[in-house]
């Protein structure tokens, strides 16, 4: 085990990758020179040019070409530096991507992992803040990733390399410096299976992504409330281990579901929806959300602080389920 | 004149696929016509000398990406017309098991890496795909089909610059019909032209007749060559004419019907049996071969008409590997 | 009044905007020869073309230059074709046009339409089918309007002309060649108000778009069997009428939410998590969804049969409600 | 040379715009370092005579749309650097209310439609704007500011070809800095570059050197003539250098010092002050100039750091008129 920042982690996770599959490249911008968040630091060196691939700012075709490539069997790292941009390469992501292996009957193994940078960081405003994981849970033919800690980013990206299926791989931006402990060699983990970070009956909190560590903070609050709860990471949107979601909610009767993106037809929904019809509503006493309002991402921080999760917010949010 | 001109084998295979090209075209037509073919279906009648001189300079561990009007360009590389007219018709043994349709025909065996409904959408696919190749030192090679209204696309110029930049064994060529859709491309593609925009982006690029089938093959035959001793990217911006409307059920009454007679005067077809007939086959056995296409076509048209439908299960199929719902169990 | 298809409904409410406010011009492709939808058949004749503008295959610049033209006070109505190719100018959608009034600070007035013909029809396949209207109600920014009548695609286009917001229209192609009465002038439609298309007691069915005539059968079905629903068509989906809708459940306990999207992290979840958050779970006896399974639209019929929703489905759907 | 070679009144202007365009990045540069300043921050030090060189010659109704190195342009369009100021403090005062911050920027009371995070997302906006201004018969134009690295991105073909099709009035000018955040752009950039590449989608284009104040406003004035007159759009390529880093927090030592030292050389600013010092003008007069610029910067960048936040409710405003959430009520 070594202690090493999320970032870090993830590099670790594709440099092993690359290491035993020669198939596996990286491609995005200044990808050659580290990438922006130093996630392929000294790759250049060690894999040369061709495997380590700067491109031109052409979202469209970074994405398409790491497509292309798989077409042909290789396994690319698709970077796309910072998530928003991957609005300049939807047609390549959900017309193609999404639908090739489909379309073709089985032909096309679109064997790519994107690697998007999301969520708000450091008052990066409108254009560089953007969380829609939500959307991609909703499209069918990829799977989609929402690490919170070294030790996921790391078992999830080399499962999510080894992967025949796309997967969009959802970097934590906020995140980036945490540190934690992983396991050398990274092993992977699979898709759809939530992670326990508290336990107890009182309610069940769910949530993925930058909102694992304040609502872990949360539960340690509640805890020296004597309130303790179920606190799941779910660590991947689709699949999403909905077994153990419900599991939990049989027996606490309450869910929170907590996310840092839009709650309106956020993923929340979802899982809120999804308990509701398997739980019934008998056993089930609430079933809340706690996100971010319908607005844009704004740049002043008192501003960006209203959007944001806080550990006091979803104290008083798991209060008042119990309440009910 | 290069091998290709002066081979008559060769001159009389080129008739046969533009033959079996035309005659698959006439015959999904008629088929979606009568309405045994469902949902949109484009057709390349007249445009076939792009198709088979282009495709036959390939080798079948080539690729090649399409775009929506791409039957042609499927049959030049060596898909079997009979599991593409099972895909248009939506049966089980079609290509895509039914579930692509004409939009989304691909066969990977022989290299062909999918048609596009998208506009454009094919480019960058094929120089991912032409980069793999050079990551395998393979020295196999990717051709990218587009049509002229394509190049007013962002990713014509993204793919074009990065073919270039990455130095990668990429054959792209525009297939110029003179319209998209309901508009003449040129109405809405400023400056000179796909050549000066190929040539903007360093890419090596010639005009070429299209409707002249032994035009396009010597070109493509140089271009292939070039391209596959790694001299980088080449374009053929090949000019030809869209007989029919741009879907089945568009007439395309708009265009004069001068214009389209002074197009079928330049039938790639009839051209090339004049070549073939000059050089000494028989008319009979020219049509011969127009008649065994049809022959061919017919037959697949009969059979996909009996086809089995895919089963329902199907659609629930190479959705993804993992978190694919098991719809009717857990729903 | 007069009778009409739901596509020249729609025709006629673009043409009268464009005779009373000359700020409001069409770009698309094909729109000089009348759309590829003939929705705008014989504007080039009226309005010239400076305001009927037939463009390049350039989604990205389509979408970026009717915002232009809205900066400095035009009215763009944004022709798409078909939803699909909107994945070529997410950018100009969802970076620049959702976001600019905000990012501003309230300078910009981004008054847009942008028309997207979306949703399954005649066996189209994959990548001319979708239907993601749910993600633009995750967006923070614009209106989301889902039609499925021709005098509400007419009213909903007035409206949607006469805003000041963005609007994203989802034109139904499904229901292109259905007829319904209109009134002439057409008067707007405010956003957010939702059509109650039959009334009763056992239970609230909530719908929209392609999935209202399908609903509307099957209401019709149950009430020959003494089943009579409240059935509602959101006829927006954001804003959408949550009064009616909460106010419906709390008389009949019973929720289903019908739509053609995909089921998972559709805006069904959304319409669930609202109510059991409003209505709560005691007197909630059970919110369901019906919905497409996550599964790409595939080209075959009896494929695609599989994906569609039938007034049967619905039946179904509602008495399992009623067993609950 | 034109008048604005010979009038020194203008070229007084344009040193005093470059003097304030470069005191307010070395301000905010300070002013982030000390983390007084929020988000990413991107200044143009060393570029300053291709905003003064092109704003100079436009009229406050011509509009401007900016990337995500735009301080410059906003200033030489008229903003006011006090209120910019605010906005990169994230203050209630800043021009978006503290809601954009320095990528963020707008003015639209100067015509100025805003910077851009999205490298090339102004181009399609450009030629909208330039395509409204015609319907409503102004002469007004509109200039589209973007880097060397936005011409690999598809809105750059879509939005010059769209441009000429319509013949708009638009003005683009490609600030060719030579680096793309961390990529000299010229590695990424095949063929004969942005002015072959204009050319070849029909739009005028000529290179000018980007630190010769002089050159840049004397390119400027001609082209702006030829837009407003109705002559279609036209494209300046404008060489300059990129003296600090990519962001603020970057120090860009991949560098050679050798080329940074080169380009301090060439200092835009300096140099203009030779051809003033030439022409009679005291140095204690450009000195003055230099130092006024920096005070007027302080002065902004005291006020904001004294000025009032936005009121947390200014968080939920400007969202959209229906359908906005008032949050804290309904949720
Ligand atoms: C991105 C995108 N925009 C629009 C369409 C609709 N469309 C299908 S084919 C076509 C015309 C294409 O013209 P061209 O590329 O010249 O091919 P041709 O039909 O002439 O073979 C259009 C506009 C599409 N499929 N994709
Ligand atoms: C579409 C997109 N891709 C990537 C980025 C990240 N990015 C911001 S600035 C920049 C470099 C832009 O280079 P250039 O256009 O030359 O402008 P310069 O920074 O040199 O002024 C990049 C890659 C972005 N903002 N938008
Ligand atoms: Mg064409
Ligand atoms: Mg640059």
């Amino acid at each position: 085990m070594v202690e090493v920042t999320l970032i870090e982690a993830s590099r670790r996770a594709v440099l092993q990758e690359m290491r035993v599959d020669s198939r596996v490249w990286v491609l995005g911008e200044d990808v050659a020179r580290g990438g922006l968040w130093g996630q392929y630091q000294d790759f250049l060196a060690e894999f040369g040019e061709q495997r380590v691939v700067s491109t031109p700012i052409s979202e469209a075709t970074i994405m398409g070409a790491g497509l292309g490539s798989a077409l042909v069997g290789m396994r690319p790292v698709i970077e796309m530096r910072i998530f928003d941009f991957v609005m300049c390469a939807m047609d390549e992501l959900v017309n193609q991507i999404a639908k090739v292996r489909y379309m073709f009957g089985g032909q096309a193994k679109p064997a790519v992992v994107v690697r998007m940078p999301h969520g708000m960081w450091r008052n990066s405003a409108a254009q560089h803040s953007q969380m829609l994981e939500a959307w991609f849970a909703h499209l069918p033919g990829v799977i989609v990733v929402t690490p919170a800690t070294p030790a996921d980013a790391a078992g999830l990206l080399v499962q999510a390399i080894r992967s025949d299926d796309p997967v969009l791989f959802f970097d934590p931006k906020d995140l980036f410096w945490v540190t934690g402990e992983i396991a050398e060699p990274i092993e992977p983990i699979p898709f759809g299976v939530a992670r326990k970070v508290t336990a107890g009956d009182a309610a069940t909190v769910v949530t993925w992504s930058a909102a694992v560590p304040v609502a872990t903070k949360a539960a340690e609050l509640l805890a020296t409330e004597g309130i303790k709860v179920d606190l799941l990471d779910l660590r991947t949107i689709w699949p999403w281990d909905q077994a153990a979601v419900i599991a939990s909610v049989k027996k606490t009767g309450r869910l929170l579901v907590v996310h840092e993106a839009v709650e309106v037809a956020g993923f929340g929904a979802e899982v809120v929806a999804r308990v509701v019809d398997q739980v019934g509503t008998t056993n089930l006493k609430a079933a809340r959300r706690l996100a971010a309002p319908r607005v844009p991402v704004p740049f002043a921080p008192p501003l960006e602080a209203q959007l944001r999760l806080s550990p006091e917010k979803v104290v008083n949010a798991v209060k008042g389920l119990l309440a009910a | 004149m290069s091998d290709a001109g002066d081979n008559l084998r060769r001159l009389t295979g080129l008739y046969r696929m533009m033959a079996r090209i035309r005659a698959f075209e006439e015959t999904a037509l008629a088929a979606h016509k009568a309405g045994e073919i469902p949902g949109p279906l484009h057709v390349s009648i007249g445009q076939e000398a792009v198709a088979a001189g282009i495709c036959g300079n390939l080798r079948i561990d080539d690729r090649l990406t399409s775009n929506h009007r791409g039957h042609g360009h499927a049959i030049a590389k060596g898909a079997d017309p009979r599991r593409m007219m099972l895909e248009l018709f939506g049966r089980a043994g079609g290509y895509c098991r039914g579930k692509g349709g004409s939009m989304h025909i691909a066969d990977f065996s022989v290299g062909m890496l999918g048609a596009n409904g998208v506009v454009a959408g094919g480019i960058p696919i094929a120089v991912g795909a032409a980069q793999g190749l050079k990551m395998q030192q393979s020295d196999a090679i990717v051709t990218c089909m587009f049509g002229d209204g394509a190049v007013n696309r962002g990713p014509f110029l993204e793919g074009l610059n990065w073919a270039v930049l990455y130095k990668l064994p990429v054959l792209f060529v525009c297939e110029d019909n003179g319209v998209a859709a309901f508009t003449r491309a040129d109405t809405v593609t400023a400056g000179p032209g796909v050549i000066d925009r190929a040539k903007a982006l360093g890419v090596a690029a010639i005009s070429i007749d299209g409707n002249n089938a032994l035009a396009v093959d010597d070109a493509a035959q140089v271009a292939v060559t070039a391209v596959r001793r790694g001299e980088g990217p080449h374009l053929l911006h090949v000019r030809t004419y869209r007989i029919t409307g741009h879907t089945s059920t568009d007439a395309a009454a708009w265009r004069p019907a001068e214009e389209v007679e002074e197009a079928r005067a330049r039938d790639p077809i009839a051209r090339l049996g004049a070549v073939l007939a000059e050089r000494g086959v028989e008319p009979s056995e020219l049509g011969r071969m127009i008649d065994d296409a049809r022959a061919e076509m017919a037959a697949a048209r009969g059979e996909a008409n009996a086809a089995a439908w895919p089963e329902p299960a199907v659609a629930f199929e190479d959705v993804q590997d993992t978190g694919a719902v098991a719809w009717s169990k857990s729903h």
